[in-house]
């Protein structure tokens, strides 16, 4: 984008110095807290890139995340193995095959489709795992040992390590930005981009829209795969619960409170989210009431996040390049074309 | 369904064939004879037996009911859809609500019937409320947002009856008319009031699809399925139309909600459960479409029946198998483009 | 309910706070002012299983009561967090009680997927437990630690003597029916155990997806195989729910319908007729002719104005036992080794009779045998006399 | 008679019941400006739709310079050098004009996988993305949203985005559309310097432009081909008189 300066870089960059130093002066409960935001915030990321980013508006992401927790869930406790890159390869290919089929069938589709097919799928993988007995049933498992990084039989990372595991999550959520940074520079992120804007149009430019999809379909499922891992090893547990299409809706609400299409939005996003349940549920049991009207605000009078928000108030220009609202859905521009080339018939 | 499927049956002692043999003496002979042959000749699992062919007729009329009360929803769901563009993920909520009412207000008043008929009108008015205040801010705006403002919607509504009916699971009485069984054989019967919920979603499927093909509200209903700017170019107030079409789905998913209540019980999850398997439902009969929701909703509810005792254990996977079918052979689902 | 611990307790909490780090930090004053104990009660508070919380939390309360608001002379402090039967919540909640909130002993909970994950962060942190429900075998059996305590039952032991129940009732081919998950696997798997040892056999197992209770199907199924008898775990909503459509189905007299106490408990009102006959076994009877029960049960239905059940009794026992162990160190909560060693060899005069506990922790109690009559749970003997969990891969 | 670089065979396409293109057998010689002619529902567009891959044909066969490219979608059939613009704006109003032209231009390069360089660190992209936008003079307005161009510029950015994919044919669906006079005056002379090295397949309502740019035209009526030839011939066809032409001297 032009003249775009490097204000959101800067904010990501201070958010993590932030969170880096937290430990210094927090207190033990709110650096769990914040953990716990660092791995929202990666698995927010990576639904960005295909929300945000390239427009596709899905339903199903916690099936990537769900996968890769379980995968990683069955090795440390059925076969034992805690080996940090097995596990991670492990996990992140489980979310990487997962979200290459449900991709592969999703694509084909957009709009609404694409909503509730991704939904019907990420239910398809939430059964899976619910009623399959190898995977430990409605109730979830609990992980029995924490994934180590070892070398010569010299342990370099034991994630049990609460300090350890915050770093390595924080290491992760820097790693992801500047891996999702740099694809959305790059032609392959362009083209995406290209897409959410107006998809005819790039295909007609010579691009194989649909590949381009699945391949966001993939690298977003990786990256989300990378979050279910964490997130395992963070509660040492995975249920049923953290596949189900609530997750996928949640995750998708974290986007667009921080401001989609921009990564840094979905750390504000995640911080703002995870915050403000811990205050609503120390306020009252019907916290959830107030979730609830507080996600239809947003979406009334937020709909670019809270970066929209701050740059409103700001009055930073880059913030009215933020995807508005009123952009029609590819689904009618499509329904749109097709209607004018019958009409023209 | 999947007859050969069934694997533990001991075909030697099934009770079919006493039951046979047993009434065989008796006066019409000739007729049980012959009843008895034609089961036997369709004996399902390769064992032989009227109880066994009985059972599984039973099993029938229960995966046909329930694929009634999953039309009546997903009928909705698929309308708002078709002519709105609209994703409402709080449809199943809305179900929920039509339950508890049935609840609250068969208490209050002592009466099922009454209870519907309060109970429709004033869930029909809540949809609306909810559709002037909210939707009406969403209808040109990206899915996304709809997606959001209806997710919200559901943990609102959701909260709202837990403060106001708590989080408890409550039983419906089936009304005195309708209870009691028809008893087929020694042990077996079906209960009546099944059979009532069946009818009765028959009927209204049936007012549902009279009033599409001849009233001038259907037919501007059609016309906005199939086309929605040419609903404005006829000069017909679309607003009206849409409240009109939101206020219905909200009405049959309520109504839904309300007869289900006696069968299926009364809890905070079942907005969520019949939400996903509408989608389903939807999916497999292709978006916006009517008739694909309504042999999406036979489909779905044949298949859970037989699912769950077939194949105990995985009778929730047989759904998403059978979706995944059907989206593999036909992306766009059954009746796909009207 | 929640608000119980804000305002005049959040600021108590913080100068708890305070004297806490100061306490571990130096060797515990003796003259010190009344001694504190803060019990975090990680319970359902909404959700499906809120009137189970607020039984136990109300029956834990009962206890303390009768102990003057005092255990071994300190002075008690309440914090609770409802944990929502939710398992993706609980590690979350377990370490908000015990880290921010910095209690001495968490009692919880009544689901059992929630209670293994609070389980497993209480053994992490080393905090005194006492589980006041959740019957998951796991508890006590690989779970085990010796600052985890259960007051209540494994799933085993309520149901593994019902098999020999039944086959002395001549009941040879049974049905089993129960939630596709783990309490509804270990409840029928225990019964399964003792059932299929004695020559029973199992014609087939209907699991349903908790908390689904549309039982139509499996009904008709049930009616079409015509099984000696049914063997049926649901509890709640979906107790009262299958019990009417068992009898609407017309199976009821027709094919004996038996389960642990958890189907008839709490649902003998709404269920009416359709109840009559059932048998079920489990470690406590409303009618359990002691005087403590007696006692129990109306000092209960005088405080809270609602009928006592096992929940609530497993609640008083809890506090029973954690008086015991408090009174054997003087209320001092830091001296965890003499607490845990007088909590282990406690004998607690319990409404459902006396009762200890087995190495696991877990009590080892008689399970006694009721049927539905008139409308009424009547104990009809007892089913299995001093019933242990074999804590199989306990290794503490 | 020059090489054809594009063939079409019996090429029809139905709506439903409605056959908007029947058996339209056309050929397109290499370097020449062919213009398509006919009335509105004539099936004109519905022809180029066909042409470019975003409609599938009912029947017939589509050649390229003689390589069968019917099955072929419409982004493999821009990489063998087909490009198109639309009759009505379609480009991405949120980028800057240079961006919408290097979206054309990265259609070239080889992979599609491209994740790690950053887009303008690919020099030939921007040399092929400026060269476009010189060529349809818009370098000036280089960064400037596309959004906020006036009409006229856009329609000269919908001709540039597609001169970005380095076509060899061009379809051009009314690129003259909605435009005043001078704004006409200069894309005409844009479709001119274009002539000069690509193949154009034009479809225009502005029977001027469509004279003194086009060698040949074909007159199309009813989703069928009326008549095809040199302007002369077509101008001098007492069908086409009758048919179209003769409507306007009427007029």
């Amino acid at each position: 984008m032009p003249n775009r300066p490097l204000v959101l870089p800067i904010l990501f960059a201070l958010l993590c110095l932030g969170i880096a130093l937290f430990p210094l002066v927090g207190d033990t409960f709110y650096v769990r807290l914040v953990a716990k935001i660092v791995v929202l915030a990666i698995f927010a990321m990576s639904l960005d890139l295909l929300v945000g980013y390239t427009g596709l508006v899905t339903l199903g992401h916690a099936a990537f995340s769900g996968t890769a927790g379980y995968v990683t869930a069955a090795l440390v406790n059925k076969a034992g193995i805690v080996d940090l890159p097995a596990l991670l390869v492990a996990a992140l290919g489980a979310a990487g095959a997962a979200a290459l089929v449900i991709g592969w069938i999703s694509v084909r589709t957009s709009g609404i489709y694409l909503i509730m097919i991704t939904l019907a799928l990420g239910q398809m993988v939430f059964f899976f795992f619910h009623d399959v007995a190898f995977w430990g049933g409605a109730d979830g498992v609990n992980l029995a040992a924490k994934p180590e990084l070892t070398m010569g039989g010299v342990t370099l990372l034991d994630l049990a390590d609460r300090m350890v595991f915050y770093y390595v999550a924080l290491a992760c959520l820097v790693l992801v930005y500047a891996l999702l940074f740099m694809v959305s520079k790059a032609p392959f992120g362009q083209v995406l981009r290209g897409i959410r804007i107006n998809e005819g149009r790039t295909r007609a430019l010579g691009h194989d829209v649909q590949r381009y999809k699945l391949a966001a379909f993939v690298i977003a499922g990786l990256l989300a795969g990378l979050a279910g891992f964490l997130e395992v090893v963070r509660s040492g547990f995975i249920s049923p619960a953290h596949v189900n299409w609530h997750e996928s809706a949640t995750v998708l609400i974290v986007v667009i409170l921080g401001g989609m299409g921009t990564l840094v939005g979905p750390v504000i996003g995640a911080a703002a989210l995870v915050l403000l349940e811990d205050w609503f549920a120390n306020l009252t049991v019907h916290w959830k009431l107030f979730v609830g009207l507080f996600v239809i605000a947003v979406v009334l009078v937020l709909p670019s996040g809270l970066i929209g928000l701050a740059g409103r108030i700001g009055a930073l220009r880059w913030s009215q390049r933020l995807r508005r609202p009123g952009a029609q859905s590819a689904v009618s521009k499509g329904a749109e074309v097709a209607r004018e080339g019958a009409g023209d018939a | 369904m999947l007859p050969g499927a069934r694997r533990d049956r001991r075909p030697t002692d099934t009770p079919a064939g006493r039951w046979c043999t047993a009434t065989r003496p008796g006066g019409s002979t000739s007729t049980v004879a012959s009843t008895c042959a034609a089961f036997l000749s369709i004996g399902p699992d390769g064992s032989f037996g009227m109880d066994a062919s009985i059972s599984y007729l039973i099993q029938i009329l229960n995966g046909v009911q329930y694929g009634f009360l999953l039309f009546l929803v997903a009928s909705g769901l698929t309308l708002v859809f078709g002519i709105m563009g609209v994703v409402n993920l709080a449809h199943g909520a809305f179900y929920m609500v039509g339950a508890y009412l049935a609840f609250w207000l068969s208490t209050v008043t002592g009466s099922f019937a009454l209870a519907i008929l309060i109970g429709v009108p004033i869930s029909v008015l809540l949809g609306l409320v909810v559709e002037r205040i909210g939707f009406t801010h969403l209808y040109h705006r990206d899915h996304l947002y709809q997606v959001l403002f209806t997710f919200g919607l559901i943990l609102v509504i959701g909260e709202l009856r837990a403060i106001l009916w708590g989080n408890d699971v409550h039983g419906v009485a089936v009304p005195p008319l309708l209870s009691g069984s028809v008893a087929l054989t020694e042990t077996q019967s079906y209960p009546i009031y099944r059979l009532f919920i069946s009818v009765a979603c028959l009927a209204a499927a049936v007012v549902l699809a009279a009033v599409i093909k001849t009233t001038r509200l259907g037919m501007m209903i059609r016309a906005s399925a199939t086309n929605r700017e040419m609903v404005q170019v006829l000069g017909l107030n679309v607003d009206r139309l849409f409240m009109v079409v939101f206020g219905l789905g909200i009405g049959l998913a309520a109504f839904a909600g309300m007869i289900a209540a006696p069968v299926s019980s009364v809890h905070p999850g079942m907005g969520d459960e019949i939400l996903i398997v509408s989608f389903v439902v939807v999916v497999i009969g292709g978006v916006g479409s009517i008739m694909g929701a309504f042999w999406g909703a036979m489909l779905i509810g044949l298949a859970d029946t037989f699912g769950a005792v077939l194949l105990p254990g995985a009778g929730g996977a047989v759904v998403y198998a059978l979706m995944a079918l059907v989206l593999a052979w036909r992306p766009n689902g059954l009746f796909a483009g009207r | 309910m929640a608000h119980l611990n804000v305002g005049l307790s959040r600021r108590q909490l913080l100068a708890m706070a305070a004297i806490g780090t100061a306490g571990s930090a130096l060797p515990r004053p003796v003259w010190a002012a009344p001694r504190r104990i803060k019990i975090g009660l990680m319970l359902p508070y909404s959700g499906t299983f809120a009137a189970l919380g607020h039984n136990i939390t109300d029956g834990f309360r009962l206890r303390l009561a009768e102990f003057g608001d005092r255990l071994g002379g300190a002075e008690v402090e309440f914090v609770r967090a409802d944990d929502e039967s939710s398992p993706p919540k609980a590690k979350d909640n377990a370490a908000k009680l015990i880290i921010k909130d910095k209690v001495d002993v968490l009692v919880g909970t009544v689901h059992s997927g929630v209670a293994e994950a609070m389980v497993q962060v209480a053994r992490e942190e080393g905090i005194l437990t006492i589980v006041p429900n959740a019957g998951s075998n796991r508890i006590t059996r690989e779970l085990c630690a010796p600052n985890v305590f259960r007051t209540s039952f494994s799933n085993w032991q309520a149901n593994h003597p019902c098999g020999d129940v039944m086959l002395k009732d001549g009941h040879r081919d049974v049905v089993l029916i129960s939630w596709n998950y783990a309490a509804g696997k270990e409840m029928l798997g225990g019964f399964k155990e003792s059932f299929t040892a004695g020559g029973g056999r199992v014609v087939k197992e209907f699991m349903p997806d908790f908390p689904k209770d549309e039982f139509q199907a499996y009904l008709t199924e049930i009616a079409a195989l015509k099984p000696d008898a049914v063997y049926a775990f649901f509890s709640g909503g979906g107790a009262l729910k299958f019990i009417k459509d068992y009898a609407a189905a017309g199976l009821q007299g027709k094919i004996p319908l038996y389960g642990p106490g958890f189907l008839t408990d709490g649902v003998l009102v709404g269920a009416g007729a359709a109840a009559e006959g059932i048998k079920t076994t489990l470690h406590y009877a409303h009618a359990l002719d002691n005087p403590l029960n007696v006692k129990f049960r109306s000092a209960f239905q005088e405080a809270t104005g609602r009928k006592a059940d096992v929940f609530a009794v497993q609640g008083y026992d809890s506090a029973s036992l954690l008086a015991q162990g408090l009174a054997a160190v003087g209320g001092d909560i830091g001296a965890k080794k003499g607490l845990i060693e007088a909590m282990r060899s406690a004998e607690i005069d319990s409404p459902r009779g006396r009762f200890r506990l087995s190495r696991s922790h877990n009590p080892i109690q008689d399970v006694y045998l009721r049927q539905v009559r008139n409308g009424e749970e009547v104990v009809i003997g007892i089913a299995g006399k001093a019933v242990e969990d074999p804590a199989t891969g306990c290794k503490a | 008679m020059r090489e054809p670089i594009l063939e079409t065979r019996g090429l029809s396409r139905r709506f439903g019941g409605l056959r908007a293109v029947s058996a339209v057998s056309l050929s397109f010689e290499a370097g020449v400006v062919h213009a398509i002619l006919g009335p509105n529902g004539a099936g004109k567009t519905t022809t180029i739709n066909l042409l470019s891959g975003d409609l599938s044909p009912s029947e017939g066969t589509i050649l390229y310079k003689g390589r069968d490219i019917t099955a072929l979608p419409v982004h493999a059939r821009v990489h063998l050098g087909i490009g198109r613009s639309y009759q009505k704006t379609n480009i991405f109003p949120e980028l800057t004009c240079l961006e919408n032209c290097r979206l054309g231009a990265q259609a070239r390069l080889p992979g599609w996988l491209n994740l790690v360089k950053s887009a303008s660190h690919y020099g030939e992209i921007g040399e092929r993305a400026e060269r476009a936008l010189a060529l349809c003079g818009l370098e000036a307005r280089a960064g400037a949203a596309a959004g906020t161009l006036s009409h006229g510029e856009k329609r000269q950015l919908e001709i540039g985005m597609t001169l970005a994919t380095g076509p060899d044919l061009l379809l051009l669906d009314e690129p003259l559309a909605g435009m005043g006079i001078e704004e006409s005056r200069r894309v005409v002379d844009l479709l001119k310097r274009l002539a000069t090295d690509h193949t154009l397949i034009l479809i225009e309502h502005d029977m001027d432009a469509v004279f003194s740019i086009a060698e040949r035209i074909t007159v199309m009526v009813n989703g069928a081909v009326l008549e095809t030839g040199s302007v002369e011939a077509v101008r001098a066809s007492p069908a086409v008189q009758a048919a179209y032409l003769g409507e306007e001297h009427a007029a």
